[in-house]
């Protein structure tokens, strides 16, 4: 699309695109720095992601406020409006991804308080997928390129796949043994936050299929994992 | 277009060829037509105006001509009820149809044409008489009222339709020309609704007024929609995007796109109708 | 404030407040609905709660659409501009309580399932509580009620408190009798959605603020729950 | 204001009466003033079209002036270069100071203070003279060029700040007025610009022109702005938003409220403000 007539207008909506890729910047390194401190057990690096993530609620505040100001002084229509609000929408849902990425920061410092029982790999696993689409649905976002959102909007499944397996084995690590409880009920959440970034990053690919092509993505998604439905029986029954 | 929920105005989008039949069980049967304009073309001399326009109207809508200086958007407007008559060397080719009647062939009469489809200009332009005289004028010489009572009725009627009755009424055999320049676009819009006509066609009917005679016009004419069929030309993209059930967008003689106007301003097809109302455009 | 002179803008926008207000009643009853579920182990009625979900994605997307209209048809500011964007932010809160009230249903399903162990009493308190604040937060969004609406921004202490009392509660339970855990797992994220439901409805009143005196709130507000930093330990301990 | 990002545009609200200074650490400087305007009011003969305002405009920034039809909007920015002067029985009373010289002094010349403070008006008025005379006529009635050379360059140079000399440069002697109307437009403006003014005052400068050549207006004057003071009066609540970094609303003689514009059009404080700019003014 050419430029504005008005070159100021131009300036004012790549600036919210640009608090748009920070805001995702941020958010993926929060998620990667969380799951670096749980699986390294390092609180400091925990307590870091914690507080850094005031600047992602910082961010977006501003991209609603430019946004506000856009609507309110530029009546952007077609192109323009979605991108206002695109980036509405995908702050909103980057400020929560960061929460999660916060509260699994925050989990890994009681984790890591508790005898390392557990092996972390599956979620670490987890968190890099998770944090590979959080980036790609950046650059998808940065490039208006609908069929790369498309992919990332297609490929929440594996996460959920992962977090119903990871559920049901930390299930059992808790009936193994009691002391594994308190761990373990804090890495449930763990991998329910990175499973809930994924969902947040799947509403964010959406929105930009909506920027770019006008309309949402056709196809009824696959959306809940399995999780809420599986049950666990302790290995030895007293019945 | 005042009744419809926001969220029920996904009207069928009519397409600048042809129109395009609703998918689905749901579709809505396909809405009468005011106007059905086909291929029509406008010369001024050997230049051409308009370079084949096909566009229909549909009847009881609000629809909005919208486009740069020398789109072509005034010279179509005019087409519809042979405002370009006059000028001379100009030359209208193609069809316009309005309920079905070719408004081009030679047993029309214009002024009964004119009638049947009203118009607004720019400027608003009551006759320098009273405010009454200017709403029973047209009504006296259409032999649409045979008594002073009988016109006496037609232009409070009419008044009121133009939302004007109740500024006006102690004012009635004042000049037109006292009155502040929206009210005297409502007078305007009052004459043309005194002889009872189909469609009233409205060429910038705003852009001398401010913004809270404005609103009053706008208001007016969701009012006047469904009951009459409009077509308005504005430069006022804003205003197209507020009043209109459909827009139409030219440029350089070509109707370039036509849909529901909340498509053409949410999603419009064509990157010229883009550029052109997100300010785009060298 | 009057009306507009053009009544179509008025009649828009309240369209937006009726769904809102529609959203609202929804989420209201979904929760309530899906916590009586879970109390008299209805699953039928937990799934009644998983399909409803539905109403409520497709009102959300009704009230995006409506605000796209209005802001590329009517260019509104001031005080219309707000309640188009707060509009656009509290659907989505609410969309996103909807979320959880479904995901606490499914668990109701799974938890009917398994045997009756733990009181279930303090969990529906909190969801009374909870469901308490809807109400009042659409109250204050229908009434453009800035003190209702700091009411209830400001009442989330309580709910935040109770859930850390259910999360030690429930590892407890886990620790009692492995046959607790898979039940109790499940309860622990029914508490947490139902605070985070609370966060929402938080959000909702701040917006509602916004909306109304053209501000956020001022004070920082004691956001996160304890329960992420909670641990609890066998009672026998093996060592 | 083209240079600043959104977000940075939180300016100090002037108010009404008195500027309030920025609280806390980090306030900026207090921004010098162009005018400083004191209980201005204006007569016309008994009656009272301006109700004591006061106003002051930041140099360099872009002010814009709105309210409805005889609001004072007009009244008050022909003050600020005295183009009230000649209206039969038109009385200015109050203080207007230009970078602290008070305009009315009896030992300012209207002439020289027209020069320092231009205008541009509602429909473009070239003189019916080149496109070059046109913009040369200033400077060499005021002595800024003394051969042909110094007048071409000036002329080019003004030609390019408002961004006309590319159009134009191989139309030179062609007569102003064969020039489209947006360029016409920036033509005034370039003629404006040519006896190097502090101020452009601009009166409806769009009002006659589409949206392309609107757009590229709005483009100019943010271009200009920082390097000239500008105020411009709109009947396009969306002009002004667009184009300002403070906005002044008139209502009845008075002004009512005034402030960054981005406050103004999100969070205005006066009920009066709030109901023109959202259309709800009866």
């Amino acid at each position: 699309m050419a430029q504005h007539i008005v070159k100021a207008f131009d300036e004012q909506l790549n600036s919210l695109d640009a608090k748009i890729a920070e805001m995702g910047g941020l958010a993926e390194s929060m998620l990667a720095d969380a799951c670096d401190a749980l699986s390294k057990r390092d609180a400091e690096l925990a307590a870091e992601v914690v507080t850094g993530d005031r600047k992602l609620d910082q961010l977006e505040e501003e991209v609603n406020d430019i946004a506000m100001r856009l609507l309110a002084l530029r009546q952007p229509t077609a192109g323009d409006l979605r991108a206002v609000l695109a980036a509405l929408k995908i702050s909103s849902d980057l400020e929560r991804a960061g929460d999660l990425a916060k509260n699994v920061a925050k989990r890994a410092i009681t984790i890591a308080k508790a005898p390392p029982v557990t092996p972390l790999i599956g979620i670490v696993n987890m968190g890099a997928l998770v944090q590979g689409r959080i980036k790609t649905a950046i650059d998808a976002f940065v490039a208006r390129d609908a069929k790369l959102a498309m992919d990332v909007w297609s490929s929440d499944e594996e996460v959920d796949q992962l977090h119903t397996s990871l559920f049901r084995e930390l299930l059992t690590y808790m009936m193994e043994d009691p002391r594994n409880i308190t761990p373990c009920a804090h890495l449930l959440f763990v991998a329910k936050n990175i499973e809930r970034i994924g969902d947040h990053i799947t509403n964010v690919a959406e929105r930009i299929v909506f920027l770019v092509r006008g309309k949402l993505p056709e196809r009824e998604r696959h959306k809940e994992d399995d999780s809420s439905y599986t049950e666990v029986r302790p290995f030895k029954k007293e019945n | 277009m005042r009744n419809m929920s926001v969220v029920d105005r996904t009207r069928t989008g009519v397409s600048a060829t042809s129109p395009e039949p609703d998918s689905g069980a749901t579709a809505a049967p396909p809405k009468p037509n005011a106007f059905e304009c086909k291929r029509v073309e406008v010369y001024y001399g050997q230049k051409r105006g308009l370079n084949g326009v096909s566009l229909d109207i549909g009847k009881g809508e609000v629809t909005a001509l919208i486009g740069p200086s020398g789109c072509g958007k005034s010279t179509f407007i005019r087409c519809l009820n042979r405002m370009n008559d006059p000028i001379p060397g100009c030359r209208v080719v193609g069809s316009i149809l309005l309920d079905g009647m070719d408004v081009n062939a030679p047993d029309v009469d214009p002024v009964e044409l004119r009638a049947r489809v009203g118009m607004v200009f720019q400027k608003p332009n009551p006759f320098p008489k009273s405010v009454w005289e200017n709403v029973a004028y047209g009504p006296r010489i259409h032999g649409l009222a045979n008594s002073k009572a009988e016109l006496d009725e037609v232009v409070e009627r009419s008044l009121r339709r133009a939302a004007l009755f109740d500024e006006v009424k102690d004012r009635l055999h004042e000049p037109g020309t006292s009155l502040s320049g929206g009210q005297q676009q409502r007078l305007c819009i009052a004459r043309a609704l005194a002889v009872d006509p189909e469609v009233i066609l409205m060429d910038e009917p705003c852009s001398a007024l401010d913004p809270i005679a404005t609103a009053k016009i706008e208001e007016l004419i969701d009012e006047l929609s469904g009951n009459y069929t409009i077509v308005i030309v504005t430069h006022s993209m804003q205003q197209a995007a507020r009043v209109s059930d459909m827009t139409a967008f030219f440029h350089l003689g070509d109707l370039v796109e036509t849909g529901p106007t909340d498509t053409i301003f949410t999603t419009p097809r064509d990157e010229r109708t883009e550029g052109y109302i997100t300010g785009r455009f060298g």
